[in-house]
């Protein structure tokens, strides 16, 4: 017996959690900021540019999207076979697939960003 | 053969309706719907300044902006702060405890600090949004 | 019938039965073990010790010195070579103990730490807190599931021998769960089925000590031997029974009465210790039936304070501070609180004595061998004569080890050594014989239930074999139990179904409590002196003249037993004064 | 002392006589210090002898008095009847087949207790014969929390992915293993890994941590777990790797 690669999703999933737990409260403040019409300075275009644009802001962005997705997309197959929706393979699939094209839209974005 | 052990019938889809406990594992377990949600939507941010247009970055922050959405991201932080943040910081140091010689640190440190943190993260990350 | 086959078939689980099932499996792994008990291994009374378990570990102190406080702490009584070869072993099992993961206390410097106990000359007991038996039992089983030689039969009420040509040959057993019988045959049996406290109405031993091993032997013709010696521990909750360990008093607990006073003092147990500081044994660390006694005598002189489960004296800790009473005695503290609901830190706790350990059992000599050749008995259900006639705190638990690991070594020779049985059919026969006894108990009916007669042979006992005895009482309780023996064939068993029968269960425990508490009661009758847990008002004074003996009890079927006597074997101490008041006098 | 009546409901099943389970109503004049198992006590001794449970030690630590009480799981002789209101229902421990009225079938969970190796694994040679290990106490302190589970399945029976799917190891045995990973004189964590961070092991757990608000005894299966996900996490790469897998 080996150990299962359970291993490298779970360590993805554990990371993101805990990343989402310190990070996402900011996050959502921020939308709701911007919701209420008082953009804050540092979200006007040329700043969010400038920050995307620097290789920190890079580094920091892509962290934070590649291990929320993956967080969310373990913890919704769990949430799928609490459901009692068991076809694990098939929604371990889809769920990934979907983890992955984030995360390839996100390098993708960030790349094209100069 | 005398024996005929009785399996008491268990729902796979609603289980969770059988005490309180298990309720609120699942409203934590559906945070996740939140984190994809924002998750993409940061993307879709990303997307507008990827295409190097202003027009779309300006574009994207009006179609955010109005009560609904006042009222949803309003919700939706408390939602993610009573059953994502919190939980995660008060199960932390299940995870990793700290023993310094005998003894255990007490969870509670572990937990105080988490928020500690925590609070600079944010502080932090409204500084650099300009919001503070 | 299902039959089944293994070198040596050992019936209970606890520590002894674990212990000698390892030490078989790792001689020889080639022997099949058949491993049979009434409860999950785990769940054997062992798990319930506290205090911990004795062996020599400080420079100061000395196999002499081990030997010396377990003879005079029996009072004689114990056979000298047994205790020689017990402590000279007991260390070795302990560390063996300790290899196989069990979580001994440390001290700072990371060696396995030691604690004082009743008794004791020297700190020598190897203590997990106050969980001891708790964590020697669970590593044992847990060291057990790497033997696959060892094969478990969990949950299996063992219910008599097969014996050929006075012979041991096998087990006849119940399977709880289905209902089907089985028969074990094996070349060699060990008994290990623990003590028998539940034949008292105050007991700190579990629901599953009913003496069944006892009377298993003895129904098959084997003696029970110093079934007189029966120990009371002088710190039960009351109500419950719940024991609060010894460890209590060896950190430093003192027992007062109602106005305060240490009483011991005043029962050649003095001069006072400085609170905190014991002193081995005196007061508090004195032996466990001189405690008792004194508890006897303050509720007669009106000292003892009233609650309501009746007389009681407090055990006071408070002075030992929360930190050691957490650490050392989570569990008592915890037990106090929830039971009598009392907290130890701020609060004396309410105690009175209780009925805690057979130092009589099946008669058993050094190799754990009884006089019916085949069967070997160990662990409280035995009296190898180790304990004499008042077992010191500690000894207990090292014992299981000890000869449980002998008799093994024993028994699995001999089981290498003998034939298979002769005539297989006769031995069926008695099996189908066995059974047959047991259906015809379900067709029963009368008008006697098990629980009255049960409270019935308790309270008898209670008052003819207690603390004190008479002649008049002990008298009495032979009759009472006789009577009782014979009412009790028209218990009727209501529970008809097959599937975990308890109420079958409960019947056949009432019936082997019976027969041990026949033994108890007419070899209390019988020594007419007083001796360790002995203690005879009509015969106040030890008589080695005439009884430096070993009692043994015979059966006779329908008649009273016969009580014969066998020598004590000694070696080195000859009997003299047992002396508690620290070395003051 | 003073003396409560308790309305007790029972679950009752026969398997000889009945399809399923039912519940039997039982009055029972409760002493103030009564704990549940000496209601059950009462029952079987004066109302019906025919009440099947399993008991032993009354003082919280043999661990076969699990049962549900009130619809927790709860050891009987650690719940006080002064702390339950008037109407009390008693069911076997959820999660396992019922064998008879208030006793469970707990093969399942015995073989798991099996299969996760508990007991200690070394490559080196133990110290010789009389010779103990050293063991520091904050060593001792490392794993004594886990070494207090009294197998009384309480934990099984509050857990939900147990319940939905009987392959997972579950609570108890993982916290036996994880026990046997932290104490120093053991070397058989990365032999132990290979099976308790294989399918059906530590991963099936959720994080619920139910088990361990019902744990009697404070063990925290939920922590050892989440600890042994982080373990066998670091393990997988450390072979990956090629890391000899040594003891961390
Ligand atoms: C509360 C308490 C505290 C104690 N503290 C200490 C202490 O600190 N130090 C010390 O040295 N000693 C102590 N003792 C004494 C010591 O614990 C016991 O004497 C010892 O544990 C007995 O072990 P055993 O293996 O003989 O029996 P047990 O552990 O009682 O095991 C008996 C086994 O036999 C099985 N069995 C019984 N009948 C049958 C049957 N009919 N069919 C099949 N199986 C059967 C049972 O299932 C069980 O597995 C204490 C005792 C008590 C009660
Ligand atoms: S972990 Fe706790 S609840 Fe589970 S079996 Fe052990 S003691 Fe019982
Ligand atoms: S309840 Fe079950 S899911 Fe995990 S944390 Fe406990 S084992
Ligand atoms: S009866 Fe032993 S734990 Fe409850």
């Amino acid at each position: 017996m080996a150990i299962a690669k359970k291993a490298v999703v779970w360590g993805l999933f554990a990371g993101g959690g805990t990343l989402t737990a310190f990070i996402y409260p900011a996050l959502i403040a921020l939308f709701l900021l911007i919701a209420t019409g008082n953009v804050p300075a540092g979200l006007q275009y040329e700043q969010i540019h400038t920050f995307a644009a620097s290789w920190v802001g890079k580094a920091v962005l892509f962290i934070v999207l590649f291990l929320s997705l993956w967080h969310a997309a373990h913890r919704l197959r769990v949430v799928a076979h609490d459901f009692g929706i068991r076809k694990d393979k098939l929604i371990a699939n889809a769920v990934y697939l979907v983890a992955t094209l984030g995360t390839l839209m996100t390098a993708f974005y960030l790349i094209s960003i100069s | 053969m005398s024996r005929q052990p009785y399996v008491r019938p268990i729902s796979k889809t609603t289980w969770y309706m059988r005490n309180g406990r298990y309720k609120i594992y699942m409203l934590r377990e559906m945070t996740s719907f939140l984190v994809v949600f924002y998750t993409f939507l940061t993307i879709v941010a990303l997307s507008t300044l990827a295409a190097d247009s202003p027009a779309a970055w300006q574009n994207f922050i009006s179609s955010q902006q109005g009560p609904g959405m006042v009222v949803f991201h309003a919700l939706a932080l408390l939602y993610f702060l009573f059953f994502q943040t919190f939980p995660w910081f008060k199960l932390a140091p299940k995870a990793m405890p700290v023993q310094i010689g005998e003894k255990k640190l007490p969870g509670s440190y572990i937990v105080i600090g988490h928020y500690v943190a925590w609070v600079f993260i944010s502080a932090v990350i409204f500084w650099l949004a300009g919001a503070l | 019938m299902k039959h089944i086959q293994a070198d040596v078939v050992i019936v209970g689980a606890g520590g002894a039965g674990l212990r000698a099932s390892i030490a078989i499996a790792e001689a020889n792994p080639d022997l099949e073990v058949a491993l049979i008990s009434k409860v999950y291994p785990m769940r054997s009374h062992t798990c319930a010790a506290e205090g911990g378990a004795a062996g020599v570990k400080r420079s100061d102190d000395s196999l002499e010195m081990h030997f010396n406080d377990t003879v005079s702490g029996g009072d004689w009584l114990c056979d000298q070579d047994v205790v020689e070869y017990f402590v000279e072993q007991a260390p070795r099992e302990l560390v063996q103990l300790e290899h196989w993961g069990c979580p001994w206390s440390r001290d700072e410097d990371g060696s396995v730490a030691v604690r004082p106990f009743g008794g004791m000359k020297k700190e020598r007991t190897w203590y997990a807190a106050d969980k001891s038996g708790f964590h020697i039992l669970h590593t044992l089983f847990q060291t057990s599931l790497q033997h696959p030689s060892i094969k478990r039969y969990d949950e299996f009420f063992a219910l008599d021998l097969i014996q050929e040509d006075g012979k041991c040959r096998g087990v006849v057993a119940l399977e709880m769960r289905s209902g089907r019988y089985f028969h074990f045959s094996g070349k060699a049996v060990i008994l290990a089925t623990g003590g028998a406290g539940k034949i008292f109405p105050f007991t700190t031993n579990g629901a599953i000590k009913t003496g069944d091993g006892m009377a298993m032997a003895y129904r098959a013709g084997v003696p029970l031997k110093d079934m007189e010696f029966v120990q009371y521990h002088p710190t039960g909750l009351p109500g419950t029974g719940i024991l609060l360990t010894e460890g209590c008093r060896g950190e430093g607990g003192v027992l007062v009465n109602k106005d305060g006073y240490r009483f011991l003092q005043d029962y050649d147990m003095g001069p006072e210790t400085p609170l905190g500081k014991p002193v081995f044994k005196s007061m508090e660390l004195g032996p466990r039936d001189r405690l008792s006694q004194a508890f006897w005598h303050e509720q007669k002189k009106g000292n003892t304070v009233e609650t309501a489960w009746g007389d009681c004296v407090l055990l006071d800790m408070r002075h030992l501070g929360a930190q050691r009473i957490l650490e050392r005695l989570p569990l008592v503290h915890e037990l106090a609180k929830s039971y009598v609901g009392v907290d130890m830190i701020t609060d004396p706790v309410p105690v009175r004595p209780v009925v805690h350990y057979m130092m009589g059992g099946i008669d058993t000599n050094i190799n754990g061998e009884t006089p019916m050749p085949g069967l070997f008995a160990i662990g409280e259900t035995a009296c190898g004569s180790l304990n004499g006639a008042n077992r010191l705190g500690s000894n207990s638990l090292t014992e299981l080890l000890v000869f449980g690991k002998r008799a093994a070594a024993t028994a699995a020779q001999y089981a290498a050594d003998t034939d298979g049985p002769a005539n297989q059919a006769d031995l069926d026969e008695q099996a189908e014989a066995i059974v047959s006894r047991i259906r015809e108990l379900l067709q029963c009916n009368g008008d006697e239930t098990i629980s009255g007669i049960r409270r019935e042979m308790m309270n008898s006992l209670e008052e003819g074999a207690g603390i004190y005895r008479d002649e008049e009482g002990t008298e009495a309780a032979c009759k009472k139990i006789a009577e009782l023996q014979v009412r009790s064939a028209s218990i009727e068993v209501n529970d008809k179904s097959n599937v975990f029968n308890t109420d079958l269960q409960g019947l056949l425990e009432l019936q082997n409590m019976l027969d041990v508490a026949e033994c108890v009661a007419e070899a209390s009758n019988a020594r007419k002196e007083s001796r360790g847990a002995h203690q005879r008002m009509d015969y106040v004074e030890r008589d080695d003249e005439n009884y430096l003996k070993h009692s043994q009890s015979f059966r006779q079927p329908g008649e009273r037993p016969r009580i014969g006597w066998l020598d004590v074997t000694i070696t080195r101490s000859q009997p003299g004064v047992r002396d508690y008041s620290g070395g003051k006098k | 002392m003073e003396i409560r009546q308790i309305e007790l409901e029972v679950m009752r099943y026969d398997p000889e006589k009945d399809k399923q389970p039912w519940f039997q109503q039982y009055t029972v004049p409760c002493q103030e210090d009564w704990a549940i198992l000496d209601a059950l006590n009462y029952v079987k001794d004066n109302l019906d002898t025919t009440l099947a449970y399993r008991w032993s030690c009354h003082m919280m630590v043999c661990g076969s008095c699990g049962m549900m009480v009130n619809g927790e799981p709860s050891l009987t002789c650690k719940t006080f009847v002064r702390d339950l209101p008037g109407k009390v229902r008693v069911e076997p421990l959820e999660n396992f087949p019922i064998e008879r009225d208030l006793v469970v079938v707990l093969d399942d969970v015995m073989q798991k207790l099996h299969k996760v190796q508990p007991y200690i694994i070394r490559k080196d040679d133990p110290p010789p014969e009389g010779v103990e290990y050293t063991q520091s106490r904050g060593a001792l302190a490392k794993f004594k929390q886990l070494t207090m589970c009294i197998n009384c399945m309480c934990c099984y029976s509050a857990c939900p992915q147990y319940g939905l799917d009987n392959n997972f190891i579950g609570p108890a045995a993982l916290a036996l293993a994880h026990r046997y990973n932290l104490d120093s004189r053991d070397q058989g964590k990365s032999q132990r890994l290979d099976i308790l961070a294989d399918h059906d092991g530590v991963w099936d757990c959720s994080f619920v941590g139910a088990c361990s608000e019902v744990c009697p005894k404070h063990v925290d299966p939920a922590a050892a777990i989440q600890q042994m996900k982080i373990d066998g996490a670091l393990e997988f790469w450390k072979q990956k790797l090629g890391f000899p897998g040594g003891e961390s």
